[in-house]
């Protein structure tokens, strides 16, 4: 299907939106505004936008511990998820959880998580409820590599295809798992590859081309919707920063980090719309402005919010009951 | 008034809920046509069919995942671990993604599902009659139920079933064989509500689960050798009803907290604690007793195993050491 | 390689008394006198007779909650196990295990599990301390169908192939977990396939041949040895019983349960051999009938033992402290 | 005597113990080159290669496993798990295979594994922070060790390295950047035997991990209000020394028990039962005061986060509640 120009400019727009709200988190970070533990997104934007786009608005998304891309790509409210990194009570999730737990429910996106595939079987249960009351939505489930190897995929996948589920398994290799490569995590090389134990269709994209991730996905999420069951989609992509801010990145080389900035999605996607003239360099210094402008706001939104108030410290632990002390 | 069993009183409640609500649905190993390995839901799937009776793979972290997750948006999953035991392989579903949703999502989703499990020594060897409640016990977000006779088994695990948060559903093998009166007259049972088995004025018994068996067969003989014991049964540990406990130990000054775990961290060194620093310490005439599974893992050898359950006479002589 | 003669009469006589001792088994559960859960190994002779034999004797084994018959192939004492069975302080666990936890270590085999899958893991730490000490021993690893779809067979298989250790996985296809068919807990049909998750061979052989399952567990042991890595071989085999003495077997056909006792392992086997003039009827009525007396010798000796004073109930749960009480 | 920080002393123990015997090696996420998550393991694995200190992938249950199996078969593995909230993945092998090994075996194998683990609030949220010791103290077969200071970590990981069972060996977050006096020399603390921190007649703070801290600093302010508290590390949980906790508590006739733990099924009620039936019931001469992490989700907001771990505040209010 044609993408509209509208929609790949918005397309263009969110990945620059991920981008600069991450590198303005990344700044707090340093100065020791955000604290805790944040794991950004650079690099990976084609993969969060062009995996959200191909769904539609109703359909629903899980994420990771590096999650904020998603969340900003399925259109979250970016001052709510800054207030939320920022600790505060205007946060996403009133502050309680912070970068690992960011979720928004009106945007059909069931959360971050801190464990690792910990939310496959989540994604595939939330699947299951779908299916069961026959809704047309399918569920978009993120993780990375390193998570492909947790018990919790293997049994998840197992289950989503043997009950032939709508849920599309989005794997971005980003090539680590913390300081661990692919190549010392697995005997394979394409993760895809594991798709077969599962009897589902797997296939590997370079997760750096929006176009090329939107294409997949947008296949997988119709097999999905059409009762075709799930499917595995590993996109190719590179983190630029460290895993989290105490990485010393010794386990990989310079050169190879400069390679894959090389291939920076943004820059590739902003090239092709450019050639396709649908973007030129005073559209892109407008976009470029519009959204740091919209950050500026969140950031301020985020430092002028109060924190949470002592005693919300009891609140939300059941739904109707008061915790015991 | 007719009798059931604890087996049937659990199938009654997840066929009535299952009728009275379609999100409703089981999962779990076995459950379709062998009807669970203690026969538990024997003929659901002919009634309900195999979407609503869904046998799974041995998968138990996938079970548990997939309740939660099918629980965030509009099921009402009822899952079953074959055996206590199992929910060490799915305890980062239960501990740390369904327990915590509500809480760190701040609110925004919550997950209704239940997790049924049985427990109990019943001659299966270490991994196979664990009563792990107190793992649960300690994580907030869930909600714990164990319950003893047909009545509560039926009546609690219907409220369960509507309860918007995790729960654990803790039933004990033997338990499913045991009789008991249940009304066909529709009921729940809300949580937190201790349930006074039998009335008594020197000494207050808490039992959870099978001991309330033991418990009730003790204080009959206790009777004869002129001491009124009370059963009290909590029948939910989370939330627990401390007020009914504070009460009855207030009137007796004495208690003996009868469990089948294991002594070392179960709850009931957290209930006796609760109970000493409560307005029942300054009644407390006599230490804390507590009858417990000792700190070993459970034996296979059916002498051992029954060394290992506590007995009636084993609790008898708790109360005697403090009543006499 | 050429087994000799010895041997397969051997391993003939093996299988029968796998076969005999859990028919006896059967019995007394029947009867009462056995307690408790047990899995009988009946119509799988074939592979742990087969798969034993093709080690070495320092070789090691892992086995399952339906492990009489690894036990009995790796040469472990069967008044010992019948005595466990019993609950018997003569018992190979001294009675603290039961027919789940059965045990040899003088005869390398590192015991049942009563987890499904749980003993993946373990005996994957197995292979890694024999390469890690430069032992030249491998271990066998027993499991069935079902322990496929725990995360612990997927976490331990990839691990045991990206560390290269010597592990041979016999997955025992029996075509159940319990009352699950393969066809409901699988979207896949060639078990075997899902070594290629791992980038290790996989290979599905005929269960029930006990020649077979030889020739293919000797290629994995000796892969292994020469430092080759894990390899899985998926043996299709059936249990003639139910699953454990409750079981009504309402999932399954008598047809089919009669086609496969009609490809009875050990009648297969007594056939080749007799083809082959290694067995008459006169040999075959001498070995049934030794084989019959050393069970009956095991179940006197079972009854005769005393069980364990109750305070044994105390020991061992510490190599040196004492429990606290 | 020269310092070191908890983290260094945790190597100290790793390194010497690797020397001493070639047995002796780690698995874990990331820790060789990066060091492992919090530079515990920093630069050894260029000491020791990557044979021995081996970065696994992201695979907890496989971590577990591996150890217990190597541990069958002559290797003394000591493996980590990078958050203590991730034994949830690997219960199964530590609670129903490593524990239980040498009991349902009968004693024919013993698993001589070590654990690592850091536990503790430290602004990750609820899936990253979790003190979860109650769970691993409930399940016998394993011995449970809790160190606070840089001279306990190092000791007790040495003991536990040399232990013939399984051992979890619980680090604090916080704990690793503490500083503390280290000897030069060898030595090791054997298991079982509390430390009193401080000495004090009035009321007996027990604490644990980082809580040692916390507490040792509020009996310095109890101090000034002419409270004499003493203050007691039990270090390790199995086995706990109840002599050395019954004796303090027959001393002072007063209790407070402090931990991060969520208070319901915390150790600490399991140790306010065994106190209170112990000799020492009739010392008592009030409510033994727990001051623990509250029943709820570790929150993530730096605010919410210091409102849920004890402190000194908190510790000198309950300490007050019982001596004024
Ligand atoms: C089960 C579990 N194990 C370990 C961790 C600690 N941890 C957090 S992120 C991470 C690396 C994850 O790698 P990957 O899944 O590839 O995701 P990426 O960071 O590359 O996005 C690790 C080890 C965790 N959060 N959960
Ligand atoms: C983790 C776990 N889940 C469930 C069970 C209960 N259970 C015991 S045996 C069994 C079936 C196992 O099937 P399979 O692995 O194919 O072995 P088989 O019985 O066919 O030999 C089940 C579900 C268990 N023991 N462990
Ligand atoms: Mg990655
Ligand atoms: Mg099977």
């Amino acid at each position: 299907m044609e993408l509209s120009e509208e929609k790949k400019e918005n397309m263009y727009r969110n990945m620059l939106r991920i981008r600069q709200f991450e590198r303005k988190v990344d700044q707090f970070i340093s100065r020791g505004d955000i604290t805790g533990t944040t794991h950004l997104y650079i690099g990976q934007e084609a993969v969060a936008v062009g995996a959200v786009n191909a769904l539609e608005k109703e359909d629903y998304i899980s994420s990771t511990h590096r999650g904020h891309g998603h969340s900003i790509a399925k259109g979250s409210d970016i001052k709510e998820m800054m207030a939320e990194l920022f600790g505060k009570s205007t946060g996403a999730c009133k502050g309680k959880g912070g970068s690992l737990h960011i979720i928004d429910t009106e945007t059909h996106n069931l959360g971050a998580n801190g464990i690792v595939g910990g939310g496959i079987p989540i994604a595939v249960g939330a699947a299951l409820a779908m299916d069961m009351q026959e809704k047309d939505e399918v569920i978009l489930n993120f993780f990375s590599d390193g998570a492909m190897n947790q018990g919790a995929f293997h049994e998840a996948a197992n289950l989503a295809s043997t009950w032939n589920l709508p849920v599309v398994f989005v794997c971005e290799n980003n090539q680590y798992g913390m300081s661990t490569s692919v190549e010392k995590a697995f005997n394979i090389k394409d993760l895809a590859a594991r798709a077969k134990a599962y009897n589902i269709p797997g296939v590997k994209i370079d997760g750096n081309k929006v176009l090329e991730v939107y294409d997949a996905v947008k296949e997988g999420v119709k097999r999905a919707r059409e009762g075709g069951g799930p499917s595995l989609i590993v996109a190719e992509t590179y983190r630029w920063k460290g895993h989290s801010k105490s990485d010393a990145k010794v386990y990989r080389s310079k050169e190879e980090e400069q390679a894959w900035k090389d291939r920076d999605p943004i820059a590739h996607f902003e090239e092709e719309l450019k050639n396709e003239g649908l973007l030129d360099d005073d559209k892109v210094k407008k976009i470029h402005e519009e959204v740091d402008s919209e950050i500026e706001k969140a950031v301020t939104f985020a430092q002028d919010s109060p924190y949470p108030a002592k005693k919300e410290l009891f609140d939300d632990v059941y739904v109707d009951a008061e915790v015991e002390l | 008034m007719r009798t059931l069993t604890g087996r049937e009183a659990v199938r009654e409640a997840l066929t009535e809920e299952m009728k009275r609500d379609e999100k409703v649905f089981l999962l779990g190993e076995d459950i379709g046509v062998y009807g669970g390995a203690f026969g538990v839901t024997a003929g659901m799937i002919d009634e309900f069919g195999e979407k609503r009776v869904r046998d799974t793979p041995i998968s138990e972290a996938a079970i548990a995942g997939a309740a939660v997750g099918a629980s965030l948006v509009g099921m009402r999953p009822v899952a079953e671990m074959m055996f206590m035991d199992f929910i060490t392989i799915a305890s980062d579903q239960i501990m740390n993604q369904g327990a915590k949703i509500h809480y760190m999502f701040g609110g925004q989703l919550n997950a209704p599902f239940v997790l049924r499990m049985p427990a109990g020594a019943a001659e299966a060897g270490a991994q196979h009659t664990q009563s792990l409640e107190a793992l649960l016990y300690h994580i907030p977000g869930l909600k714990v139920v164990m319950p003893s006779t047909p009545y509560d088994l039926k009546g609690l695990l219907k409220t369960a079933i509507r309860d918007d948060n995790p729960v654990m559903f803790i039933e004990h093998k033997k338990g499913y064989g045991e009789k008991g009166e249940v009304p066909e007259e529709e009921y729940t049972i809300p949580f937190g509500k201790a349930d006074i088995k039998r009335e008594g004025k020197d000494v207050t018994i808490i039992a959870t689960s099978h001991m309330v068996y033991k418990a009730l067969n003790a204080a009959e003989e206790l009777e004869k050798k002129g001491v009124d014991a009370e059963v009290l049964d909590p029948r939910t540990l989370v939330p627990l009803d401390m007020e009914s406990i504070v009460k009855s130990v207030s009137k007796t000054g004495k208690v003996v907290i009868v469990h089948e775990a294991h002594r070392r961290g179960g709850i009931g060194g957290d209930i006796a604690a609760r109970i000493s620093d409560s307005d029942a310490f300054y009644y407390l005439e006599k230490p804390i007793k507590r009858v417990t599974g000792p700190n070993t893992p459970v034996p296979f050898s059916p002498v051992l195993e029954s060394e290992f359950i506590p007995n009636e006479e084993k609790i008898i002589e708790a109360v005697l050491k403090i009543t006499d």
